[in-house]
């Protein structure tokens, strides 16, 4: 375990490596600099050149590469270009706060929904129930997230005053960016969760524990549920980088200070060093969330527990 | 004997997207307490269907049990709702499931799902509950109870979760144990240990049991009455004696004809063709399609149940008091018939005939798993098969022999020892023509006739892939005949060519394996389990099928079994396999007359015979536990572990392969 | 039980109890009409009312891509500044946006850029994912290692951060949004086959083929191929929705079509920016995606349900 | 394990919850909640303003930055010797007045006495030199170095690294009196005083912060009317009055929230709920609230332009360019598509930017481009004859909203009346500039913003040498009237060379196609009195708002 855990830990390294690499190369093709201003886009070429020196980006791409693999080493993101002066470090710090409270909210919310709602469709196949929640749960990742944030806002905030309309002052706040959010996890969880219902249900330990005389609700929460869910687990990963997504457009709407609305904004204005950690924080985010659902997945069940972790 | 359970006109019919299916069609049966009754069929037949509706257990979306009655000590159980159910099962009346990989749930421990049942049934406490489960689990004999419980089922084996899942059925005495086919998943030595363990329980607590099952070895050994069912309905009932020594139905004659007989080497009596299909039952006797002897009042009208005894049902119009008097046919007429239908018994072939075909010399094939573990599933097997023989190759699953099979074959590479075709190493270096050509003269049957089937080919394109490979055809007119002729050598027609293979029975893929095999003209047939999957009756058509081929075409076969009656019903010579060894090679007679190796006798004894006097008299060597990991096999005897007679030496030296009699070959210390 | 004594005999002439023995022809016969794999599974598929409805709106909207900007007069580009932001109405059967082009000409305009964006990508998914897939499980050892690793790094970077810094790279449009949206799309289609192809190397089926002396193409294109199929069309009926928002979500950022085209997804951005005081311009796009997006997925549940052998009673 | 995974998991989570709850809303939310009840009942009892920003604020550090959110947050915390005031003239502020020399190039300007830093300290004349000095030095500078640079005597040489700080012409003669000498005689200096990076510093307080000035509010110094008590980039800041401030009684809010939202339509919700006194409408939004009292429009010094790329065919062709410039009419731009509040463009000269004897320049000019599109047809016509060939042009554009909807439109209206089909390049912002910058363009809708308040502020952006930015474009007798308007004292003489100037650049060489002044359109809560929003340098000021 502690020995497959270490080789994971170095592919990880060697996975990180690769991403800051293809990002780096990739990123010095966006046209244009960090300094591209209407202003200064008509200094001459050598006044260009004398800015770029100060910040280090007149130098070869591979060289420009190198240094910042060693300051990469050192644990250094770098400043940022546009928040001038600002340590990367410290604006990922301080974006990722609200960012991962309407995330981890969206999928506790969306994970107890999307199971209740799974087991319900699973339970009740084929009926009004079973196409009703499939049908909503397909709705959900049918509809984009910003339409359905837009008219949460609108009649939720505006017009029921239920909750803050936007801003990022109370915990209300984060209420409905959340549920904003979780639409899209309800759903696939709710899908998912339908599907190893309905497998479960068709095992024949079902029928053995049917057999028992065992009452019909005992039967779900301690032989279904808990089969059907191990395997829930390992869609984790995927809803985490959906929520990543979704996170860009919602903080957006709801004028989130969080991290996703970074990204793009980064990009466009060729932030490369928020650019570099960011895609560097999203990916080593990930990959550890899947190391983690992994490990996780290898504890809970027993058959792979016992005989250590599967692939 | 009081009655504690009637079924009375039971059916039952479940509704597919192509239309009702007719499962179980007027069901009578009944039990008394105490006994143990039989239901013998094959599959399709609505043996379990029968079985899981006592307990209400079918999918209640699909399944509906549209009239009938089903008494349980009086009360009727078809109009109890699901909770009075809850109540019944598990306490009432319990049951053992077919295949112990999947009955148990894979995520809790074995002692929480036993005293689940104790828990649910009885005002116990946990530990009570506990202690209760380990007494069960030594009851069926499971080592180190305590232990076990906190234990996960994918840590047991096979026998050992067969052993649990009858603990829970056991857990609150029920009255009534309901065992659908449970040994059918299970090798022969754990089958006999399992149905041993049932018995003494039933001495012991004096439950009633119903056996659902399509040996009738299993059913002559365990069994007070027997109840055939085909298409749904019980065509003939009574006690053991009755219907194996008296039976009336014709298909209960076909049957009981289609079991290898241990003694003889008679011809197997097939039954033709598949049973009907229950979307359009037929509307007479439902075996009449079947039926040698079919009258044409089989095709127009449902026989009655004709009483022979207080105790004997038959469903058949053969009883009828207008019927021409047609007997069963007697063992001789049997032989006679079969001599005259296909060919002569198999003669000794002589010394002088005796070239070798194949010599297979110290073969090896290891697989690794994982990094380290390396798992032998083949370890140092020498034999030889000489042209125009049957050599059976035996033993429990994971023995090694279809690896042996598959490895002859050339599908895996060897890891040592070489595979000599025609004096040819077959595991050499060879060119793409060469590979061709061998694979022309060597041809294989596969076990499983679903999975050796491609799903989306016509029968047609699945028999003459070997045609296209090989170009054997130069038109589409000259491929088009060839399938169809090969079509008829299995016994199938021209109208079949373009259907494909999930549309056909378990018995016709199968005779499309076969044909697939013949088209390139092999000259040796390695037949993997080729009948494993297969019904009784269907069993035979297979057999009787390849043995027919053989002499026509003078076939070679490597025929890789694990029913030893079988394999000595089609071989010359059989070889034993454990744990990746031959541990015994020779005559069939001389091996089944006068077995040598511990393990060889052990596994004859364990094969139950179709004849209750015998079964029930029979003395059996029951082998204790299972058998060991093939990664990490005994020192010394590979079967010391399990060998009743082991002594020091066994257990560090491995013994030597050796020819004690003319062609009888064993590695064993014990025998000189 | 009925007992056999209580039958009248007399009704039995004794013609009936002729032996006449088994009918040769219908003992092997099948009962039920011939059938293939692909009739079969659409019988199952026909049975799905879910799955057939929504089969026919899709159907129908691209039935409407296709004609739809041909039913009235106006052009998508056209635009008509005397008539902007009209609400629907007998001139404009969709209402205008602010330049007083055609709605409805251009949702099915959009509607028919948004399904070729998504076809695309489901065809490029589909030869780059299958065939590195089957390669990857077929070469197995240093082959299978090296997409493997491959795999894990395209995994491993958020697919939006490709997908944007590619299109920012180049020039937006349709083919730069079907490159950004392959380059990592393909992926998970290569893991299900390479699964699935592992899984179908060890059956009997391919080893009786293998045991024919059949070659490597032959194994593939007849026997390991077909037998994915299923898994194939499945996983592009979710990887068609997916693209099409996609590059809905990509407008909504910037990042869409150049004007004038327009795309389900940059309709849906314009109509955003006015689903205050013009909601039809946000309400029509939306529904055609959302009626394209369910009935793609609840006819991918129902193609799942009716090729997925598993599903078979 | 097994049996407890799900409550670790669950206790896991809630604990993270709390963590990130407690942590995020750094405002305690008691505190926010009271606010907020207050305002929505009671209606401004408190004196609070609630103004959005559309996006981030990038940076604070005054010498560097160089976009109009920061800009308009600094230019309320921090005031420069002269103020703009509500009618765009520059009003004493922290200098009470100033001597000009004769020739216009040496300008003394006194500090008032009772000026402070909001640490108490005085203001004086060396936190300006040393402001302005940091302002220039390559060292230090930002991109709007040149703003000082270009007028400042010895500025030039000073920023480009080439001379040492005592060369440039900035004397503190006391802590109350700054002498400026100017290279050139230049009317607008005392507005350009008014402009961010004209502001003081206090040497001792940024060198004891280093590397951390500006990077949160307890790191800026401040000496305009408000203080930033709270600042987060993302989430935006809060403004309270200055106690220190010289002119605080006619402060007429006590705290301002200037909160980042980025979508417009949150914003126009947020309005609505009382959540914000003023809004930015998008031009979708116009429609529905232009007869309503709070609506508003209001144009800036900026304007809009196609720059033709003369160094590219077949835009090189005068007659294809006039056609082009010709073609379109952007009073259906502005009022159809943008429907914003901009105004057509006839001219590059913003109107309302000043000219000469109270007349502003646009009204001195008149319209400079009209279109015509049958003239342009036939101008169309004429330069295909020379071509030869029917030309295929593309036209870049930004790939905001309005840059789209303006090729959209252009699109359209060169479709309709020239019957050619032009295609549309969007570029992201940078790119956008990077293409151009590398001459890979035909044409381009580009914008320029007035620095300050005078039409040389556009103007010089066309001088020689000829860069692709500006289109390639050289013209000696152009240069020479900016050059010699540069050099001119006498306002009206000077005005006229500038108007001639504009001419040549529209008409005779049609070297842009104009096409509006950006405006916006804006709801404003009646209660909100005094709003300002400049046109040029930085927008906001609150120093004159009121809430009543």
């Amino acid at each position: 375990m502690k020995k497959y855990v270490f080789i994971r830990l170095i592919n990880i390294v060697i996975t990180l490596f690769v991403i800051a690499t293809v990002t780096f190369f990739l990123m010095k093709q966006l046209p244009g600099s960090p300094f591209d201003e209407e202003k200064l886009a008509v200094l001459s070429d050598e006044q260009r050149a004398e800015f770029l020196a100060r910040y280090g980006l007149d130098k070869p791409v591979t060289t420009q590469y190198v240094l910042y693999l060693g300051n990469l080493l050192k644990g250094d993101l770098g400043t940022s270009f546009y928040f001038k002066g600002q340590d990367v470090t410290s604006i990922l710090v301080d974006r990722i706060g609200p960012s991962a409270l309407i995330g981890t909210q969206a999928i506790i919310l969306g994970l107890t929904i999307g199971i209740i709602l799974g087991i319900i469709a699973a339970f009740r196949h084929n009926t009004v129930w079973d196409y009703s929640t499939m049908f909503l749960a397909v709705l959900g990742v049918s509809v984009p997230n910003f339409v359905f944030a837009a008219l949460l806002q609108y009649y939720v905030g505006l017009k029921l005053g239920l909750l803050p309309v936007a801003f990022w002052e109370s915990y209300s706040s984060s209420i409905m960016p959340s549920i904003a959010l979780a639409l899209s996890v309800i759903a696939l969880i709710a899908r998912y969760t339908r599907n190893e219902m309905l497998e479960v249900l068709g095992q024949d330990y079902m029928l053995t524990a049917k057999a028992k005389g065992v009452k019909r609700l005992k039967i779900i929460y301690v032989h279904a549920i808990r089969n059907a869910l191990i395997p829930v687990v390992t869609v984790l990963g995927p809803i985490t980088v959906s929520l990543l997504t979704g996170s860009l457009v919602i903080e957006n709407i709801f004028g989130v200070p969080g991290i996703g609305s970074l990204f793009v904004d980064s990009i466009k204005v060729n932030d490369y060093t928020t650019i570099m950690g960011l895609t560097l924080f999203y990916s080593a985010f990930f990959i550890l969330t899947m190391l983690v659902i992994d490990l996780l997945y290898g504890m809970i069940d027993p058959r792979i527990r016992i005989s250590g972790v599967k692939e | 004997m009081e009655k504690i359970l009637e079924i009375n006109d039971l059916h039952v019919s479940f509704h597919t997207y192509a239309g009702k299916v007719q499962a179980v069609r007027g069901v009578n049966l009944y039990l008394k307490k105490g006994e143990t009754l039989a239901i013998v069929g094959e599959s399709g037949s609505g043996k379990s269907v029968t079985s899981k509706s006592i307990m209400k257990l079918l999918p209640s979306q699909s399944a509906e049990i549209e009239t009938g009655k089903i008494l349980f000590e009086g009360n009727d159980l078809v109009g109890f709702s699901e909770g009075e159910m809850e109540k019944i099962r598990g306490k009432e009346i319990s049951m053992i499931f077919q295949d112990p990989m999947t009955a148990l749930n894979p995520t809790l421990t074995v002692g929480k799902q036993i005293s689940e049942s104790i828990l649910t049934h009885q005002k116990v406490s946990k530990k009570q509950a506990l202690q209760k489960t380990i007494e069960l689990l030594k009851l069926v004999g499971i080592p180190n109870p305590e232990i076990r419980i906190n234990q996960y089922p994918h840590q047991f084996s096979g026998g050992m979760r067969q052993r649990v899942v009858i603990a829970i059925a056991l857990a609150c005495s029920p009255k009534v144990i309901i065992a659908d086919e449970p040994t059918t998943a299970l090798d022969v030595t754990i089958q006999a240990q399992i149905l041993d363990l049932l018995k003494a329980i039933q001495k012991k607590m004096g439950t009633s049991i119903i056996i659902i099952t399509h040996d009738l070895g299993v059913v002559a050994n365990i069994a007070d009455r027997v109840a055939v069912m085909y298409a749904g309905k019980i065509i003939e009932t009574g006690t053991v004696e009755e219907v194996f020594y008296h039976p009336q139905h014709p298909y209960t004659w076909g049957l009981l004809g289609s079991m290898p007989n241990m003694e003889t080497k008679d011809e197997l009596v097939a039954i033709p063709g598949s049973p009907p299909d229950l979307l359009h039952p037929p509307l007479g006797d439902a075996f009449a399609e079947r039926n040698d002897y079919a009258m044409k009042i089989d095709y127009l009208r449902e026989p009655p149940m004709f009483k022979l005894s207080e105790t004997h049902y038959a469903s058949t119009w053969r009883l009828h008091e207008k019927a021409p008097k047609i007997e069963r046919p007697s063992l001789s007429q049997r032989h006679v018939k079969a001599v005259e239908q296909t060919i002569g018994p198999i003669g000794e072939i002589s010394d002088k005939q005796m070239e070798p075909l194949i010599e297979i010399k110290h073969l090896k094939k290891y697989f690794h798993v994982g990094k380290k573990e390396v798992l032998k599933a083949v370890d140092d097997v020498s034999f030889t098969i000489y042209k125009g023989e049957t050599l059976g190759l035996v033993g429990e699953s994971g023995c090694g022999k279809s690896t042996t099979g598959r490895t002859i074959m050339r599908l895996y590479d060897a890891s040592g020892g070489e595979v000599l075709f025609q004096k040819e190493n077959v595991h050499e270096k060879k060119n793409l023509s060469q590979v061709k050509n061998f694979n022309r003269k060597v041809q294989m049957i596969f076990q499983d006739p679903y999975a050796s089937l491609n799903p989306r080919k016509t029968v047609a394109d699945i028999i003459a892939e070997g045609i296209d490979i090989h170009g054997l055809s130069k038109t589409k007119e000259e491929r088009q005949a060839k399938v169809y002729s090969l079509l008829e050598t299995v016994g199938l027609n021209k109208d079949h060519a373009n259907r494909y293979p999930h549309e056909f029975s378990g018995g016709q893929r199968q005779r499309i394996g076969i044909a697939r095999a013949l088209a390139v003209e092999p000259e040796f047939i390695i037949a993997d389990e080729p009948i494993s999957a297969l019904d009784v009756s269907i069993q035979a058509q297979v057999v009787n099928l390849m043995k027919k081929l053989q002499k026509e075409k003078g076939l070679t076969y490597l025929f890789i079994a694990h029913d030893l009656s079988m394999v000595k019903h089609i071989s010359d010579r059989v070889g034993v396999m454990y744990l990746g060894g031959i541990v015994e090679l020779a005559s069939a007679d001389d091996l089944y007359a006068e077995p040598l190796h511990p393990y060889t006798k052990a596994l004859l004894s364990a094969v139950p015979v179709p004849d209750p006097l015998v079964e029930k008299q029979r003395e059996r060597i029951i082998l204790q536990g299972d058998l060991p990991s093939p990664s990490n096999p005994p020192s010394g005897c590979r079967f010391s572990t399990r060998c009743p007679l082991a002594t020091d030496l066994c257990r560090k030296a491995a013994p030597e392969w050796k020819e004690i009699k003319s062609k009888h070959w064993v590695a064993c210390h014990l025998v000189d | 039980m009925k007992n056999a004594e209580s039958l009248v005999t007399d009704e039995f002439s004794d013609d009936l109890f002729e032996v006449v023995g088994p009918r040769e022809e219908d003992s092997e016969r099948i009962g039920r009409p011939p059938m293939s794999a692909f009739k079969d599974s659409w019988m199952r598929l026909k049975k799905n009312k879910g799955a057939v409805i929504s089969l026919i709106i899709l159907i129908i909207i691209a039935l409407l891509a296709i004609i739809g900007p041909h039913m009235n007069e106006y052009k998508y580009y056209e635009t008509d500044y005397g008539a902007s932001y009209q609400a629907p109405n007998q001139d404009h059967w969709l209402g205008t946006d602010k330049f007083g082009r055609d709605q409805w000409t251009r949702i099915w305009q959009g509607t028919r850029i948004s399904l070729y964006i998504a076809f695309l990508a489901a065809l490029l998914d589909l030869i780059i994912g299958v065939t590195l897939g089957a390669i990857s499980a077929l070469m197995g050892g240093k082959v299978d290692n090296a997409l493997q690793r491959l795999i894990e790094v395209l995994v491993g970077i958020p697919h939006l951060i490709v997908v944007i810094l590619l299109i920012m790279l180049m020039e937006p449009g349709i083919i730069t949004i079907t490159v950004a949206m392959v380059i990592t799309g393909w992926v998970n289609m290569a893991r299900l086959v390479r699964a699935q192809i592992f899984k179908l190397k060890g059956q009997e089926f391919v080893l009786a083929a293998k045991s024919l002396g059949s070659s490597n193409t032959r194994l593939i294109l007849h026997h390991l191929i077909p037998n994915t199929i299923g898994l194939i069309v499945i996983n592009m009926m979710f990887t068609i929705p997916s693209a099409i928002f996609t590059e809905a979500f990509l407008s909504f950022i910037g990042l869409g079509l150049q004007e004038p085209h327009a795309s389900l997804g940059v309709l849906i951005n314009d109509g955003f920016k006015g689903m205050r005081n013009q909601f039809y311009l946000l309400a029509y796009p939306a529904v055609v995606i959302i009626a394209v997006m369910v009935s793609f997925n609840i006819l991918a549940d129902g193609l799942r349900d009716a090729l997925d052998p598993k599903m078979r009673k | 394990m097994v049996k407890k995974w799900p409550k670790l998991l669950g206790v896991f989570l809630l604990g993270l919850m709390v963590i990130l709850s407690g942590c995020n809303f750094e405002e305690s939310s008691s505190d926010a909640k009271d606010k907020k009840g207050g305002e929505k009942t009671e209606k401004k009892a408190e004196n609070v303003l609630n103004l959005s920003l559309d996006n981030d604020i990038p940076d604070l550090n005054q010498v560097k930055t160089t976009d109009t959110i920061s800009f308009s947050v600094l230019n309320n915390v921090m005031e420069g010797l002269y103020r703009i005031n509500q009618d765009n003239e520059p009003e004493p502020a922290m200098a009470k007045s100033y001597d000009v020399s004769e020739d216009g190039l040496t300008y003394t300007f006194h500090l008032r006495d009772n000026v402070k830093w909001s640490d108490g300290n005085p203001v004086t004349a060396n936190d300006f030199k040393y402001s302005w000095l940091r302002a220039m030095n390559p060292d230090t500078a930002g991109s709007y170095s040149f703003i000082l640079a270009d007028y400042i005597k010895g500025g030039a040489k000073f920023a480009a690294g080439e001379t040492a700080a005592d060369t440039v012409a900035i004397e503190a003669k006391d802590d109350q009196t700054l002498v400026v000498q100017l290279e050139k005689p230049t009317p607008f200096f005392v507005s350009l005083t008014a402009f961010v990076t004209y502001f003081p510093l206090n040497e001792k307080f940024v060198t004891e912060k280093g590397d951390q000035f500006a990077l949160n509010n307890q790191n800026i110094l401040y000496n305009g009317p408000y203080v930033i008590t709270d600042y987060n980039q993302a989430e935006g800041v809060s403004l309270e009055k200055n106690p220190e401030y010289w002119d605080k009684a006619n402060v007429g809010v006590d705290k301002i929230n200037l909160k980042v939202i980025k979508e417009q339509s949150t914003a126009l919700n947020l309005y609505e709920a009382g959540d914000l006194d003023r809004v930015i409408l998008s031009s979708a939004d116009v429609n529905s609230f232009k007869d309503s009292k709070e609506f508003g429009t209001e144009t800036e010094f900026t304007s809009y332009y196609i720059q033709f790329n003369l160094g590219k065919d077949p835009i090189s062709n005068t007659n294809i360019r006039k056609a082009l410039q010709l073609a379109y009419d952007p009073e259906v731009l502005t009022s159809v598509v943008l429907n914003n509040g901009s105004e057509p463009a006839t001219g590059l000269i913003a109107p309302k930017m000043t000219g000469a004897d109270g007349k502003s320049f646009r009204e001195l000019q008149g319209d400079v481009v009209k279109p015509d599109v049958n003239k342009a047809k036939e101008l169309w016509e004429k330069g295909v004859k020379e071509l030869g060939k029917t030309p295929e042009i593309t036209l870049l554009t930004a790939d905001d909203t309005v840059s789209k909807d303006t090729g959209t439109f252009l699109q359209s209206e060169y479709k309709k009346n020239l019957g050619i089909d032009i295609q549309l390049v969007t570029k992201p912002y940078s790119g956008r500039l990077q293409t151009m910058r590398d001459n890979d363009y035909q044409m381009v809708v580009s914008k320029w913003g007035a620095d300050y308040n005078d039409p040389m502020t556009y103007l010089d952006l066309w001088m020689s040498p000829a860069i692709p930015f500006r289109g390639n474009y050289s013209n000696t007798k152009y240069d020479e009237l900016v050059t010699e308007a540069k050099d001119e004292v006498d306002e009206k003489e000077r005005m006229s060379k500038l108007l001639e100037a504009e001419k040549i650049l529209l008409q005779d060489d049609a070297v842009l196609g104009t096409l509006y002044y950006q405006g916006t359109a804006f709801l404003q809560k009646p209660y909100l009195k005094g709003m300002v929003t400049h046109p040029s340098g930085a927008p906001l000021d609150l120093k004159y708002t009121t809430v009543q």
